[in-house]
């Protein structure tokens, strides 16, 4: 059979009479907790090592004896946590501000539970909601780490592996350039050359340029015959471009023509670096 | 470039490698401009051919948030240990819990913690957590101060064998005092039995309202009330 | 503990050690007194065993003066040294510029390009847009000096994604770009690539090297010695 929580009758429930914390009622507490009972300096490092707070104090409280954390009797808890705020007090701890802090708060709890009982029918808040509020949230997250602290991890239960390789060497990618760049690149260039105010650079349909530069390609080899850089398939137009890369590049002086004869064939090839 | 190939090289880089690889980086390998890079379906499969080929060995490889790593395994650690005079570092209860809030409860900035904690936060630990990175500043809060809001890393996940945030143990859920349907100042509350109510703590439940049978509420409540009255 | 154990116990630690292990650091690694160390003869079986499952993988057990380690196959080097890849830094906007003029007004010289930017042009411009293989050399001028013209290739067009050099932006489109842009691109010049670039570069660097087909060679690279030695 279960006991009822927030019981401050502990003689009635055999559990609690196991718990060292019991507290028989109306008996102040004035002596050390006996499961405390170690020698004052460890004591100390216990004090300081085991409770992360004021939170994990209560909630420690709490636990030893089997409590509900939504029913505490805050009398009962109240005492106990204020002895061991004495305790840390004349061991001459170092106690920070925060335990004070809840001791106050408790206090204050205790005190409101003290007030008349209002109507029934008043839906006033239990003045430990907001402890209660606390203590689970805290305890959620101790548990939390508890729980990370089991996970298996690197360098504890894990390890990474690592095998060496000895063709090892760092090698250098080149950058990545973007049309967008190069546009914007060549635009400042024509800004800085003025090309656009004055005119003085006739712009050329790329067709030409490009045209010029496969011509270029395909009399590299020694000499093609003329008609032979003309596509008929590409029509008029394509024959034109032909055409007029082959006089610029002419014009550049970066093809050569012979013809050996009076209407015989006529021969281009490409200005090469020999010669 | 065939199946096996794929698989010999995949397996020599993430042995090779520092760190975990994900599947990007994988296929990265291969863009040498040489051939057509493979399919990222045949890298994938690679990938999950060669971890049932460790299935059965003495390493495994995992996947974690930042890709794929070969590690040994845990149940080795006593062996693998001695192969290393320092112990792995161990970490206090204040920094796991505050690692443990930050996960959960992301982004999240230092006076939220200490409100959960209860107490102030030594600057050392955020300072750890984020030296081992972590933990970062992602980011600040639009109030009065602007306060660092804090978060975790992909490290972390990779340092804990987590692959994501939802891989972490669950959060114990909160009960509502409400629930326990236990008005302070009624003269019988129904009793919820303090064991039937930690049950329900670790199962998650909602907790149930009390079993209407029990009906020892009026002595309970009769102590209660004596106790408020000191 | 069996062989099976021993042998993944040894194949964990071989595989997560910084160095090296001799079959005296094995033997310790057993020594937790926590039973019987398995024999020496015991570990050195599970040793060749495990050379010999590892004969056709990826990696290989290798055993050098200190003792054993696992180590990548050489023959992969190609693709595991992409680990460790090292972009280097981005070109400088002279070269960019260099680049699109050829692009537009070649076959052009160099003398050319430096009338056009109205500054001389550092020699390690065209050395880096040739060995990017993005322009060659096209021919030789019949001037005085037999000056060198360049000429975009096949690479650059592929890079960019290009069928053909009459697909460049046209110079009206530049001027749009320049009105609208010039001074943007001023204050930021890569922040519009910037996205873009990583794309480009992953499709980018599949350019494949010149077909074979394309048999001028021999010249070019007769033609490219001449143009080094000047």
């Amino acid at each position: 059979m279960n006991t009822g929580d927030g019981d401050l009758v502990t003689a009635t429930h055999p559990e609690q009479e196991e718990m060292p914390f019991a507290v028989v009622q109306g008996v102040p507490l004035t002596e050390l907790p006996k499961d405390l009972y170690i020698p004052p300096d460890a004591l100390a490092v216990f004090l300081e090592e085991t409770f992360e707070g004021p939170l994990d104090l209560l909630l420690y409280l709490i636990k030893r004896q089997n409590l509900d954390i939504l029913d505490i009797p805050i009398a009962q808890i109240t005492r106990q946590y204020m002895s061991y705020i004495d305790l840390m007090q004349e061991l001459q701890l170092e106690l920070a501000a925060e335990y004070l802090v809840m001791a106050a708060m408790l206090a204050e709890i205790k005190s409101r539970m003290l007030l008349p009982r209002p109507a029934p029918a008043d839906e006033e808040e239990d003045p430990r909601a907001e402890l209660v509020r606390r203590l689970q949230e805290y305890e959620r997250y101790k548990k939390a780490a508890e729980d990370l602290e089991q996970l298996p991890r690197l360098e504890r239960d894990l390890h990474a592996v690592v095998v060496p390789f000895p063709e090892r060497h760092v090698s250098l990618r080149p950058p990545a350039v973007t049309m967008q760049e190069l546009m914007a690149a060549f635009a400042e260039v024509l800004a800085r050359a003025e090309l656009f105010s004055n005119h003085r650079v006739r712009r050329e349909p790329l067709s030409v340029r490009e045209r010029m530069a496969s011509v270029l390609e395909r009399c590299r080899g020694g000499f093609v015959e003329f008609t032979r850089l003309f596509t008929v398939a590409e029509g008029r137009a394509g024959v034109v471009v032909t055409l007029l890369a082959i006089l610029e590049l002419l014009r550049g002086a970066m093809i050569e023509m012979v013809q050996n004869e009076p209407h015989g064939p006529i021969y281009v090839k490409a200005v090469s670096a020999q010669t | 470039m065939n199946v096996e190939e794929l698989k010999k090289i995949i397996e020599a880089a993430l042995m090779v490698a520092e760190e975990p690889l994900s599947l990007d980086r994988l296929e990265a390998l291969f863009d040498l401009g040489l051939g057509p890079v493979p399919e990222r379906e045949a890298i994938r499969a690679a990938v999950e051919s060669l971890q049932e080929d460790y299935a059965g060995r003495g390493v495994e490889l995992k996947q974690v948030a930042s890709g794929w790593r070969f590690q040994a395994r845990a149940e080795f650690a006593p062996w693998i240990n001695r192969l290393w005079e320092e112990r792995a570092p161990r970490y206090s209860r204040a920094l796991l819990e505050t690692l443990a809030i930050i996960a959960y409860r992301q982004p999240i900035t230092r006076g939220e913690i200490e409100d959960i904690r209860g107490v102030s936060l030594a600057p050392s630990i955020l300072k750890t957590l984020t030296e081992r990175e972590w933990i970062r500043v992602a980011g600040y809060r639009d109030v009065p101060g602007r306060p660092a809001v804090y978060a975790t890393t992909r490290e972390f996940l990779d340092y804990f064998n987590l692959k994501s945030l939802s891989d972490l143990p669950e959060l114990s859920e909160l009960r509502d005092i409400e629930d326990i349907n236990l008005d302070l100042f009624r003269e019988s509350p129904p009793a919820a039995g303090a064991a039937g109510a930690a049950n329900e703590a670790e199962s998650g439940d909602e907790a149930a309202p009390s079993p209407p049978a029990e009906d020892d509420g009026g002595q309970e409540g009769g102590a209660e009330a004596a106790e408020a009255a000191k």
